[in-house]
């Protein structure tokens, strides 16, 4: 991979050149911190490729801007943090629905509510999966290193545009503001979909006749098919109807194109769980420190290994169970009061004890802590 | 020109699909030539008309064309 | 302009026709006004969208043959925006009810005005929520009637064209579905306006608005319209006691100003490039 | 071969403490091509308040990016010293500003404690007090050589505002020269 | 229990009647189907009873004006439908977080997105629990029967002043818009819970000060008390703090408040499950439709019963376990695409096979549905 | 009234002070300015009740002696409709940045204004986003630089006052931190005025705006103030050439008109409860 | 004792099917003490459209509340007989308004089958298309009993707007008469 | 009267705690009475000061009191 740039930036920023070369050319935003810098920063790179940066008058008119201009051919992406998460629901909701690619970027922050506004946490997980009403497919992001954030928006806008679905990528502050070395690459040093679209869209009058991945063949707007996008329940022409078995058809389509593609989109790490009996479970920044304390046990001689799914949704259920199938214990550190420890709970059926290691601080899980709980 | 006018008499289409029977071109035809029967509007005498497309125009509802030849149109769909 | 033999049919999509619309239902009225004014400018359909929210005048998009997008209640405004921006050449219009433009999306609405976006957002106010059953919307008259003002109304209305006005729209007029060749004539100003137009079409509700406030027949809405409006001009002429429980019809403002895409290029996107 | 090696720079918001992190890190692993990551922690959404700012540096990659027991602490304030002092690692590396921080004799002992008038020089001798940060970077690479003079300077050069570049060099040099004195 | 009045009402009117009952005195809404009927209601019933209706702009406003008016001492309620409930996230985390207690009605519709406005369905489910960002502290109800939706927004209103927490009540559309009769009662006949309060507010400075069942003893603004509310991580001042012990101890306060509490929250319906072999477990309206497959199939000797838990959240683990212990088999009929049955697997520990019975076409599931996956 | 001695402890939580607020920023000024009012007035400190959103402005509830309120970005006015709606009786004040007001609060502003509700919005204009780190707002002037807008900003400006006015509240002046004494008085004439009142107060921002704006101190921030602020009076006599650039100050409307707490009371209440 | 009584009734909006319901239901819930619940569903969202409305009548609780195999259907337009004459119970009572809807003659033979100008009667007889709900109400009172008459005359006077009380009377006595002249 | 305020000198306190440096006292200060030290506010020469309260009046952080009898209260807290 030829590297075009060597730069020490934060992960915020790392996000906004990553965009850059996913071939994002809009971004619609509204500050909140710890997000703010990814705004900033494509407000001034995206104009530099001819791109659009707009700051929108709050998080509900960022992530519809965002969708229009996915919907008029746009690579688009909004962040935001924890508030405004909680505000852009209804939008993301209709994106999932109307399958419109996006990438929503969520800086995660101390909560409930305003909550700590400049800590770190990760307790917007579950809400990222369940955050809108009604069943939605979505697909959840969650990297940990500094240069793995530049080359996961990179998947991420890959999957959005692959399977014409809103993809939310999690960073927490740590990672968000953290600086490390990221090397940059260009679109040609890296593999860059495209959303799927009708060969001739002239004319083309099904924009959700479907593709053998289960995606909509929909052109943009302005492409000469002058079809019709709802959030209402629609039938493979784009318009409402009310037909129980076409809405039904449709829920299972929404469905079934992340479950069915589910190896195309999950992604995780493993380090050291050949022969571990213990596992340790953990994303985000809150892995590097279950990194730590494995790297530290192991030299102990402690069998510990770390299981880090970097997407969270859909679930990594066969991994997460075959993973954990002949460990004693597994142990999971999230700067929540347990949240993906629940998937971990329900997937491993109760067979193996389960230490959950929380806290909701501000600080983050040290891997001391990590440790103690290992030992216990 | 006139003359010609007078004598031919005016081409009122109605689309019953279309016709929700709101009344609307019946009551703002300057003419009466329209009514409503069973719940749709119908011409009651089509010489009264003096096609000034008042009900053309005021319908909401695509239902009803004078002299508009491409009123034909909205019959042919379903 | 309103009397040229014209083909409705060309820029509908007749699958759908007849609307679910009610009975005399002026929502259908401003459908075909915009039908007249679009034809007149002879917009290119494959590069005209049309953006609605939520209620039953949004229902617009699902009738009208262009590039068609139904987005959330209150939000038209933002999807549009993303849309213009990404793509200036096309053309953007709005469709949105009282309900959409000034309660929830009030906020996209004002700031629409202020940046002056090419975008024209033509609102169908029929002084009610519609489409949810007849509550009592922000350009409720005070003293009416609605399902959840059983006791009359008391909560002081917009005036949407002074709002926008204020709010910085360089385009701005209000019509009637009474005087719909006015209506078919803003709606060609706004479009043809280089920055955002805003054209409030007052129609009406007869199911809801119209059966609680003694307006029975669609045709009794329509005589009150004409009752209520006043010109510009004669109000100008008219002391406030007279003006009372009038609604002034006319354009508010034309003026020209530099449009918010094309500053983007001039003075963004070149400057980011090192051009300027 | 450093395996990890923690540095913590703590002050007051404005003191540019978080550009020094940044600089630092910039310098190790851009210029002297090692492996560095930098941290910091703000007040609660406060402007001014306490700041802190954390390097790591090593050979290897970095898992946990945050110090537990710096290696270095420079410490630009009483309060700072005060909170932070009791992490450093024992007979670690302390900074602090000679007017603004007294150090207790029992901790004296425990850590090579260098008192360095660094704000009384960016104020007087360089008259400016915002390179305050540049000036206890020149200490830090005098002292601990953790990165190349070089590559410190490059990082500096990248970072500072147009047309500060001499000041800051001026102020690098002091650093330098201050810690030398007291080495 | 003396009944006041009979009446022919459906669920969303049964809501307005015993919100009335529950000393409910401020409504702040925005119409959405299938909900609006309670906002009516609410807007004729309230001024007789000296209480305020008003109808906001937006509902992110309706909401925030019902906490403003919960937090001026009155009890406060919202109500709105999926859409409308996905915007009220944001500030149903302050009033978690706050402490506010308040009633949030979510009278579901199919989603995502706008839908399907006019059909019943299930699927803010587990939105109801984790919609807002942060880990919070929540209360969900989903009754059944008409006249049960009376005495639940009671009991809702009890819990939400006892507690200090918002309580969201779950209908659908079903059960929201049918009609039964109704025996109204006043608040004389039932338990009338209010909030705790300190014996003398004037000059209270500690609102965060918390009482044995772990709920803050916070005046109402006007008391004689100039004390503090922020969304921000607090002290029991209620003022903000940035102290990591003070922070966590906060948001184990507002998990413990549930969680140890919890007992006083769960009530749960048990039909014929003592002998049961297989067990349904439904929830709203799909419970009536189970009511009938467990009727027909016992006639026919089927060992079959109903688990009902009424209070969702928290859930009735103990109570799911128990009654599923001896069972060869569950049945979960949701009108979603299966979201509490996640909750049924995770605490059954994947020991008894589970059977989902799904559906979301707008139909409502039929009892011979849940009879065939009994029977299957 | 300024040049009284008065005790500003009085209304203070003094175990707070010092504030969180940058050296020199302008939110301080004005803390004292609302002082200063509410002490002329006499307001009963436990019935008033101080509502606030999210950002540096906000942070005033935790430093004022009221019944306090710090709620959710761009929120505090629904909080503080449901406050005053449910106890008229207290005296209710808003405090809000111009983010707060008017970017994601733009829509509770105009609605807020629209029922002219009792409660007194103190609008703290300081051009910018200053608690996130200086970004645009939507009165940041065109041309200038924040954190969002490298390029320079293209956005056209909201004025505040003329919204407030169109959108019809009942009492909306503007005034600056430089002519403290005004300040006072528009706050306290605000707070007498029985419906919704604006005050727009313009404020500095020196840590962000300045910073980027060429306005390093906070007294070159007080300076471009008194520069750039002509009063009503004069800028009536003024050209729009000679007003560019100009911030205008004054009461912009003054106007009585039956409040809403009071209109539920006699026109919904009483007729509910059959009194009428 | 009836176990379970199901009921539908189908037209398209604005013809009362919905009142219809409401007031059957009131009839037997409040004023003859059964045990009754109605539903109903809207088109799409739409105004006008399809319109249905279901009653279930019992001397038990009821469990689900919808009717899935009615034991009455009245049917106002064709559509509606199509639909929902099938789920019919072998059997069961169907009411159609004779003027709108033609029955199939084999259809004719599964189920009683009443035909009457509703419609037309409330047009001509009454003069309000409104009173076609309680006309119909009164039909299905005669031919099926399953409210008292009184119990179903008080629904009505509940439920009719102010001022309309004495048409709807007439109506309800036109329907019940209807339906003697069809028994 | 007059006189009696000539012989007096202004009182004025400054609450260090409370300053924050930002000057705009000293700039807007019409005698030149105050000036900075080590990042305060501090008298530079209290024979000049005229008491005309501009000081107190502008400075944002209640650090600078002139002949305010209440300016105490500030001292107490923490
Ligand atoms: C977030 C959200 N809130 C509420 C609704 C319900 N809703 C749909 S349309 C509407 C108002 C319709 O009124 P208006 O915009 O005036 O349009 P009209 O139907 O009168 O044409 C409402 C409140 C919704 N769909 N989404
Ligand atoms: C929902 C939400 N969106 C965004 C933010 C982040 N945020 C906090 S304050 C603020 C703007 C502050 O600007 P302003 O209101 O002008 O106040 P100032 O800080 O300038 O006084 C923003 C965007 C938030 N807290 N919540
Ligand atoms: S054209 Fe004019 S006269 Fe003829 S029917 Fe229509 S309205 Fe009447
Ligand atoms: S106006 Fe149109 S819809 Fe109405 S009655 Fe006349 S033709 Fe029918
Ligand atoms: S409800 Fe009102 S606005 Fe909606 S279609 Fe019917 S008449 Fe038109
Ligand atoms: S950032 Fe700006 S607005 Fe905020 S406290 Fe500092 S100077 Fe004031
Ligand atoms: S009172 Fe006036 S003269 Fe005296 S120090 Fe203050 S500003 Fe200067
Ligand atoms: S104005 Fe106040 S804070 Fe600023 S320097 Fe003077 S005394 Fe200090
Ligand atoms: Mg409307
Ligand atoms: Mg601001």
């Amino acid at each position: 991979m030829k590297v075009k740039e060597s730069k020490f930036i934060s992960g915020n920023e790392a996000v906004a050149y990553g965009a850059i070369t996913a071939g994002c050319r809009f971004f619609a935003g509204y500050p909140i911190s710890p997000s703010s810098e990814i705004a900033e920063n494509m407000s001034y790179l995206l104009p530099k490729y001819g791109g659009k940066f707009i700051q929108m008058e709050d998080e509900i008119a960022s992530i519809g801007a965002a969708i229009g201009a996915s919907i008029a051919g746009k690579k688009s992406m909004t962040a935001t943090s924890g508030p405004g998460f909680s505000l852009k629901q209804e939008n993301l909701g209709f994106a999932c629905m109307a399958e419109i690619p996006l990438v929503v970027v969520d800086v995660m922050r101390g909560g409930p509510s305003t909550g700590a506004p400049t800590s770190p946490a990760q307790a917007d997980i579950l809400q990222s999966r369940w955050g809108t009403h009604g069943d939605h497919p979505i697909i959840v992001i969650a990297p940990t290193m500094v240069q793995e954030i530049f080359f996961e928006v990179i998947r991420a806008f890959n999957l959005a545009e692959r399977f014409r679905n809103p993809v939310v990528l999690l960073i927490d502050e740590i990672n968000g503001h953290m600086r490390a070395k990221v090397d940059i690459v260009d679109e040609s040093e890296v593999e860059i979909w495209h959303r799927p679209k009708p060969e001739n869209p002239v004319g083309w009058k099904t924009p959700y006749k479907r593709n053998e991945e289960l995606v909509p063949l929909m052109p943009d707007f302005g492409d000469g098919a002058r079809f019709n996008i709802t959030g209402l329940d629609h039938s493979e022409t784009g318009f409402p109807t009310g037909d129980p078995k076409v809405r039904q058809q449709l829920h299972y389509y929404l469905r079934d194109k992340i479950e069915k593609n589910k190896d195309k989109m999950i992604k995780s790490e493993y380090l050291n769980t050949e022969d571990a009996e213990i596992m340790v479970i953990a994303y985000g920044s809150t892995a590097r420190s279950a990194m730590r304390a494995v790297e530290v046990l192991r030299s102990e001689g402690v069998k510990v290994g770390l299981f880090r799914p970097i997407t969270l949704y859909p679930v990594p259920e066969k991994e997460i169970f075959e993973v954990c199938e002949n460990v004693k214990k597994i142990v999971v550190p999230e700067m929540n009061l347990g949240q993906y420890v629940l998937e971990v709970e329900r997937i491993t059926k109760g067979k193996i004890p389960i230490s959950k290691v929380n806290r909701t601080d501000g600080e983050p899980i040290t891997p001391e802590q990590i440790i103690e709980a290992i030992k216990d | 020109m006139m003359a010609e006018t007078k004598e031919k008499k005016h081409e009122i289409v109605i689309i019953e699909k279309n016709c929700k029977g709101c009344e609307i071109c019946v009551e703002f035809c300057p003419t009466n030539t329209l009514g409503m029967h069973m719940g749709k509007c119908v011409v009651v005498d089509l010489d009264k008309c003096i096609g000034c497309k008042m009900c053309e125009i005021r319908c909401p509802d695509f239902a009803i064309f004078v002299d508009n030849p491409y009123a034909e149109n909205f019959k042919k769909n379903k | 302009m309103a009397r040229k033999d014209i083909d409705y049919s060309k820029y509908l999509r007749l699958e759908y026709i007849p609307h679910i619309w009610c009975p005399g239902c002026g929502h259908g009225s401003i459908m075909k006004s915009i039908i007249r004014a679009v034809d007149e400018l002879n917009l290119d359909k494959d590069k005209t969208v049309l953006v609605s929210g939520i209620g039953c005048s949004s229902r617009i998009v699902g009738y009208m043959d262009f590039n068609t997008l139904h987005t959330t209640h209150g939000r038209a405004l933002a999807f549009a925006t993303g849309i213009k921006l990404a793509r200036p050449e096309l053309n953007v219009i709005v469709a949105s009810g009282d309900g959409d433009a000034t309660a929830i999306g009030g906020n996209h609405f004002i700031h629409a005005c202020r940046r002056n976006i090419d975008i024209t957002l033509i609102v169908f106010n029929n002084f009610i929520y519609g489409m949810t059953g007849g509550q009592y919307s922000p350009t409720t008259p005070v003293g009416s009637y609605a399902s959840t003002s059983p006791y009359g109304n008391i909560d002081p209305s917009f005036n949407i064209c002074r709002l926008a006005e204020a709010a910085g729209a360089t385009y701005v007029a209000r019509a009637n579905v009474y005087s719909i060749a006015q209506a078919d004539n803003f709606i060609k100003k706004g479009i043809q306006n280089k920055g955002f137009s805003v054209i409030e079409v007052i129609t009406h509700c007869p199911t809801y608005y119209g059966r609680k406030n003694k307006l029975k027949t669609p045709a009794d809405n329509l005589r009150w319209q004409k009752e209520v409006s006043v010109s510009i001009h004669r109000a100008k002429k008219m002391t406030p006691e007279e003006l009372e429980g009038k609604i002034i019809t006319g354009e508010f403002v034309n003026k020209s100003e530099e449009e918010y895409t094309e500053k983007y290029e001039r003075l963004i996107i070149e400057k980011a490039q090192g051009k300027i | 071969m450093i395996e990890r090696y923690e540095i913590r720079f703590a002050g007051s918001g404005g003191q540019g403490i978080i550009t020094a992190g940044i600089i630092l890190g910039e310098a190790a692993a851009i210029y002297d091509e090692k492996f560095a990551v930098q941290t910091q922690s703000y007040g609660p959404e406060a402007r001014g308040g306490a700041s802190k700012s954390e390097v790591i540096i090593a050979d290897v990659p970095i898992s946990y990016p945050k110090a537990t027991h710096p290696d270095l602490l420079v410490a630009l304030n009483q309060e700072s010293f005060d909170k932070y002092s009791k992490d450093v690692k024992e007979g670690g590396i302390v900074i602090v500003d000679s007017d603004y921080v007294k150090v207790p004799e029992e901790v004296e002992k425990k850590f090579k404690i260098y008192h360095i008038p660094i704000i009384e020089t960016a104020r007087n001798e360089i008259g400016k007090i915002f390179v305050v940060n540049i000036i206890f970077l020149g200490a830090v690479q005098e002292i601990t050589g953790i990165v190349s003079h070089d590559g410190l300077e490059k990082a500096i050069l990248n970072r500072v505002p147009k047309g500060t570049e001499e000041l800051n060099m001026k102020a690098y040099e002091a650093g330098i020269r201050l810690a030398k004195e007291v080495k």
